[in-house]
């Protein structure tokens, strides 16, 4: 792979990780008002698929849904002033960190109800293809997606309708602190999509790059045969479910697994792989973490500006965060 | 081209159908699709053809899947197609609720008002043939409480096509209510079909006694009911909501203040419904009295019975809801 | 095959053609005011599949629900005291054709939305289950079924909960007149099952001694292992979807189809083989018709009766019936 | 075992687990499910531990399978045993309205009343950090509507447990509305907890100038108000309804005949809701007349926002309703 394409996947996902570790430091201020769902270890998920999608692609997301914004080129300003409910956000201040909207870029939305935003990207996916473009539809879903009947009423529309429309099942093995073999009888999800006929493929979710080539020959052929594809990619949460702490422990995800994923981590295999195959490849990754950096900082810094500027015209009162183990 | 006004006497399907097929013409994001929608019979008339004239790539049938049906409509209108579903019975809007309610109607507001929702939802109500609880619901009431919808429900054959091409020109998802009796009655419809705004209720009678409230097959109704109280000289006055969200509180209100008097003719039930809103109009409206009590004419407080003597004590009676009025006064 | 069974079978089976011929016969005189869904054609489903199971047993069906009702063994003239709206009708005059119920038999009713009674039997199946019994749940579905996610969500259940349920595929290749194959995208719903983790098996839904003799094993296995089972019993429809009509010709089925599987259907294949397997057989079979004939008659004339009688003074004129050519 | 009665501070958490627990040890028909049941935080501690004194045969975690979950719950009740769902969000039983209208409410009647349909549906509504418009709506009008179903919306520690005992023994499909802002209440609990009969409001306060009609959290938003008013001389009556399907209409009309006057403070959306309920009890009631027009407190008519400036202005400020009411007198 080009060293270009790997700086520019690890750029994507550090400053994804960026942006979400700024986001649990200021969380304890009370000004992010608002449920965060972090995608902290998922990174290569939403930098690789995107990465390979072009930018005329449509994209639905979940609530867990920053990095996908992020991914897609969505604005980094106008997503931050969202989570601090400002008028400039990329919702206007009515979606929240649930949903990011940026039509510039075309990353269309996202819903909050799991399994929601499937038959919903299908639908875009009928759009594109009615209006006579060759792009496509994607769709972010969680393992959670999985259990829902119209994941599955959806994998069929998209096959019967010939939808071009790229299904991410995006498997961090949990939905909250629920494990997928606790809620699935059966967890081959391609065997699944394949009985409704959907081709399919399982990646590992946590190397960037395998993700981006194996997205790109799958988008080609999804534009020229005008066919749905699912991509699994196996991937873990290193966050809590929900808000900036963990959920790991008795009765949660056990500690194990936590140990086991922090040493697969996207970003930190990335960065071993540029260092490895590049003699300047140490430079090169210091040099664009500091340009996403400062980006970030002065991002928050402006959000938080105005965010206490509007306050001091309305006065709420900064509330109790709500209880860290529920949705 | 040049189009000139002409009318045509049509039924009620082929009206609907009409209105479809030319907002088909004019609009090439407009597509339909449904449950056996090109099967010959063609959903009571009112699609009949449509298939043939504008390709099945605009006029599909799908899978049972209503859910996800609803889901892949509201994805298409946000990227600016029309669609159209049709769903045959209301009963089935139940499946589609998640994607109607959290999706369709939320959408715009969760984009900051930056996207729309361009769907037409069509369903048909009302008694048929001993179509039992599942296949009879009539359920206008749930939908009109939620915001972001648009909920029509015509009451003839000329109103029906107007209706039913503003619906689908608005940016709002509507349910798009008809009634199976409805397919009984043909009338006059002016060609070509204007859309008719919505939120506008439309005076059906004159009259200055006492205020009638109706919506869909029960403006026919209270038209019966209408006739018999004037033979004993009480002339009703009906408004035919046409819409009931946005429902035009103006006309109701100044009517009832005119009158005093007022029934309101549901096809659904009264607990939180129709004349629970129009109440709720009337309770907030300073000055507004009534004389006499509102009579709330619906169905029975219970689900739809399948078989037909059951059945024919569910639903309203016209000569009990006309002795009931006339105790009135 | 002992010849007892097949007679039982075959009796079943009669039963249910004669008691739907007759609905048929007397549809045109507008006294069973409400919409019928006719199981003509389709008889060795209902017949082999109940006659394999318990009394115990407890049953949910569709809108086509006559042949289930009484391949359960539900009381006959309830049954057709229902279509003619009588109170002493099965549902109490509340239920009609689509809602037959009869907890003696448990026979536990049946919805005509379509999927709408598989979750609802994985729950009965769990409730049996629960309450330390060794009956299971019995869910008949058309091939309608298997486009609603529900459907699949209730396989998922099933098999996670490990719940006695066997779900029963008919699978009549049509939802109205939409072909399977238009509405699903891969036809393969034994494939399907398994991929959700319930296994299944294909037979011929016309072969009443198939039926029956795959169902047996099949029910011994669930109650054993405590777990799902699915059988897909392809058969086919000989009359309209509704009404006593037929929805052959241009747009809708072809008339070919009828050709082929008139030649299959399950009644005559039946009789052949116990005439051709008994000496005594051809008068075995004259005996169990006339039997039956006897007793729909008396049936029919007693609901007829009392269906008049009411009328007398309900005084209910007689309504048009529907377009036969929509549900 | 002798039982005595005691009484307990808890959290309404606690109470409600209290409950659960109760029902499950006298009923062994009785059963909980939910996705994350078994969360140590356990719905906000509502059923923390259950599965340790139960087993996980009656306390069981399930997969996001909503309308499946309650077919399954509503086959379950039909043979007799009593499910709880858990459901967390309100907005969640949108994907479940299949199985809950046209199958839990409906079973019942189309069985000729030989079935019953025992099951509970727990679930949570209100203002909570920022959940923003699918995870935060209030639906309960929509349920209120449909014939078969209760609606049950305790306001309080002591009644909650109490309503929700008479719900899991009910034969109807009970929908069981708690709320976020009450998990920050505690009060005190009679135990053993006996069931609170359904359909019964309390008076929360006696005043003689205006009848306030609330249910769930707003009844303390109204007391905030009556509390505004006393000080201004005006006494109002707050009527906590505590079920609004069925519905105390008795105690409403007693009231409001009083008073002349009413306020009604609700956690949803005005139209077609509870605020037209109980403007129809008005205007069906014979004589019974409004000195001064309805007041209506409720989200505003639109989604909820997630932001928290938006936010803000979408539900009711105490103030600004205080000042509404004084201008009637
Ligand atoms: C239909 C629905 N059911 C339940 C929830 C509550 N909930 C929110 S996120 C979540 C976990 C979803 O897991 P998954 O889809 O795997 O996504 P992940 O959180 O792992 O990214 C749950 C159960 C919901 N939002 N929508
Ligand atoms: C959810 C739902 N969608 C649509 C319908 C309308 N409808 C009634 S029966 C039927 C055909 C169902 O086909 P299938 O399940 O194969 O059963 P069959 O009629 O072939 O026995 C349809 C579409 C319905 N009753 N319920
Ligand atoms: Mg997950
Ligand atoms: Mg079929």
């Amino acid at each position: 792979m080009e060293i270009d394409t790997m700086l520019t996947l690890y750029r994507r996902m550090f400053l994804i990780r960026s942006v979400e570790e700024r986001i649990k430091a200021e969380y304890q201020n009370r000004n992010i008002r608002m449920a965060v769902h972090l995608s902290i270890g998922q990174e290569a998920v939403a930098a690789g698929v995107l990465l390979a999608a072009r930018p005329t692609d449509c994209c639905l997301s979940t609530h867990r849904c920053h990095a996908h914004y992020l991914g897609k080129g969505g604005n980094l300003q106008e997503m931050i002033d969202e989570l601090y409910s400002l008028e400039t956000g990329c919702s206007r201040g009515y979606g929240g960190s649930m949903h990011l909207f940026d039509k510039k870029v075309n990353m269309w939305g996202s819903s909050s109800i799991v399994g929601g935003s499937i038959p919903i990207a299908v639908g875009m996916g009928l759009a594109l293809k009615q209006a006579g473009t060759d792009s496509l539809s994607i769709s972010f879903m969680g393992d959670g997606g999985g259990d829902e009947g119209a994941f599955y009423e959806s994998l069929n529309l998209a096959a019967l309708l010939a939808v071009p429309v790229m299904f991410v099942f995006e498997n961090n093995r949990y939905s909250t602190i629920t494990p997928q073999a606790k809620r699935q009888a059966a967890l081959d999800v391609i065997l699944k999509a394949r009985s409704f006929g959907v081709e399919g493929v399982s990646v590992d979710g946590n190397d960037a790059v395998q993700v981006y080539e194996t997205c790109l020959p799958a988008m080609d052929n999804i534009r020229q045969r005008q066919r749905p594809f699912l991509i699994e990619a196996v991937t873990y949460r290193l966050c809590a479910h929900v808000g900036p702490g963990s959920d790991f422990g008795p009765g949660r995800r056990p500690e194990t697994e936590l140990e086991e994923w922090r040493s697969r981590e996207p970003l930190g295999r990335l960065a071993s792989r540029i260092i490895h195959e590049r003699p300047n490849g140490a430079a090169l990754i210091s040099a664009a973490q500091a340009h996403v950096l400062a980006e970030v900082d002065t991002v928050f810094e402006s959000a938080k500006r105005r965010f206490d500027e509007v306050n001091a015209r309305v006065g709420l009162a900064a509330p109790k965060p709500p209880d860290p183990s529920r949705v | 081209m040049e189009e000139h006004i002409t009318s045509k006497r049509m039924s009620f399907g082929e009206a609907i159908r009409m209105a479809i097929s030319q907002a088909m013409e004019s609009d090439e994001r407009v597509f339909a699709y449904g449950q056996g929608i090109n099967d010959p019979g063609g959903f009571f008339g009112s699609t009949v053809g449509l298939s043939d004239k504008f390709s099945e790539v605009r006029c599909f049938d799908v899978p049972l899947s209503e859910d996800s049906l609803i889901g892949m409509g509201v994805g298409a209108a946000i990227q600016g197609r029309r669609p159209i579903y049709v769903a045959l019975r209301f009963d089935f809007l139940l499946l589609m609720m998640n994607q109607i309610v959290n999706h369709a109607a939320k959408w715009p507001l969760m984009s900051g008002y930056q996207s729309t929702v361009p769907l037409t939802i069509r369903c048909i109500i009302g008694k048929d043939w001993g179509q039992a609880a599942q296949h009879s619901g009539a359920y206008h009431a749930m939908f009109a409480h939620v915001p972001g919808l648009e909920v029509v429900m015509p009451s003839s054959v000329n109103d029906a096509p107007r209706l039913l091409l503003a619906s689908i020109q608005s940016d709002l998802p509507t349910i798009f209510v008809e009634s199976k009796p409805l397919y009984e009655l043909t009338g006059e419809v002016e060609l070509p079909i204007e859309p008719s705004p919505l939120g506008q209720a439309s005076i059906v009678r004159e009259g200055d006694d006492i205020t009638f409230v109706a919506i869909s097959h029960m403006v026919e109704f209270a038209k019966g009911v209408a006739q018999d109280l004037a033979e004993k000289n009480i002339q009703a006055k009906i408004l035919d909501l046409r819409t009931l969200s946005p429902l035009d509180e103006k006309q109701i209100i100044t009517s009832v203040n005119r009158t005093g008097r007022v029934a309101v003719f549901d096809v659904g039930w009264q607990k939180f419904g129709l004349a629970s809103e129009v109440s709720r109009l009337i309770c907030m409206t300073p000055a507004c009295r009534l004389i006499s009590p509102l009579v709330s004419v619906g169905q029975k407080w219970e689900h739809s019975p399948g078989g037909c003597f059951r059945e024919h004590e569910h639903y309203p009676i016209q000569q009990q809801v006309v002795t009931e009025i006339l105790r009135l006064f």
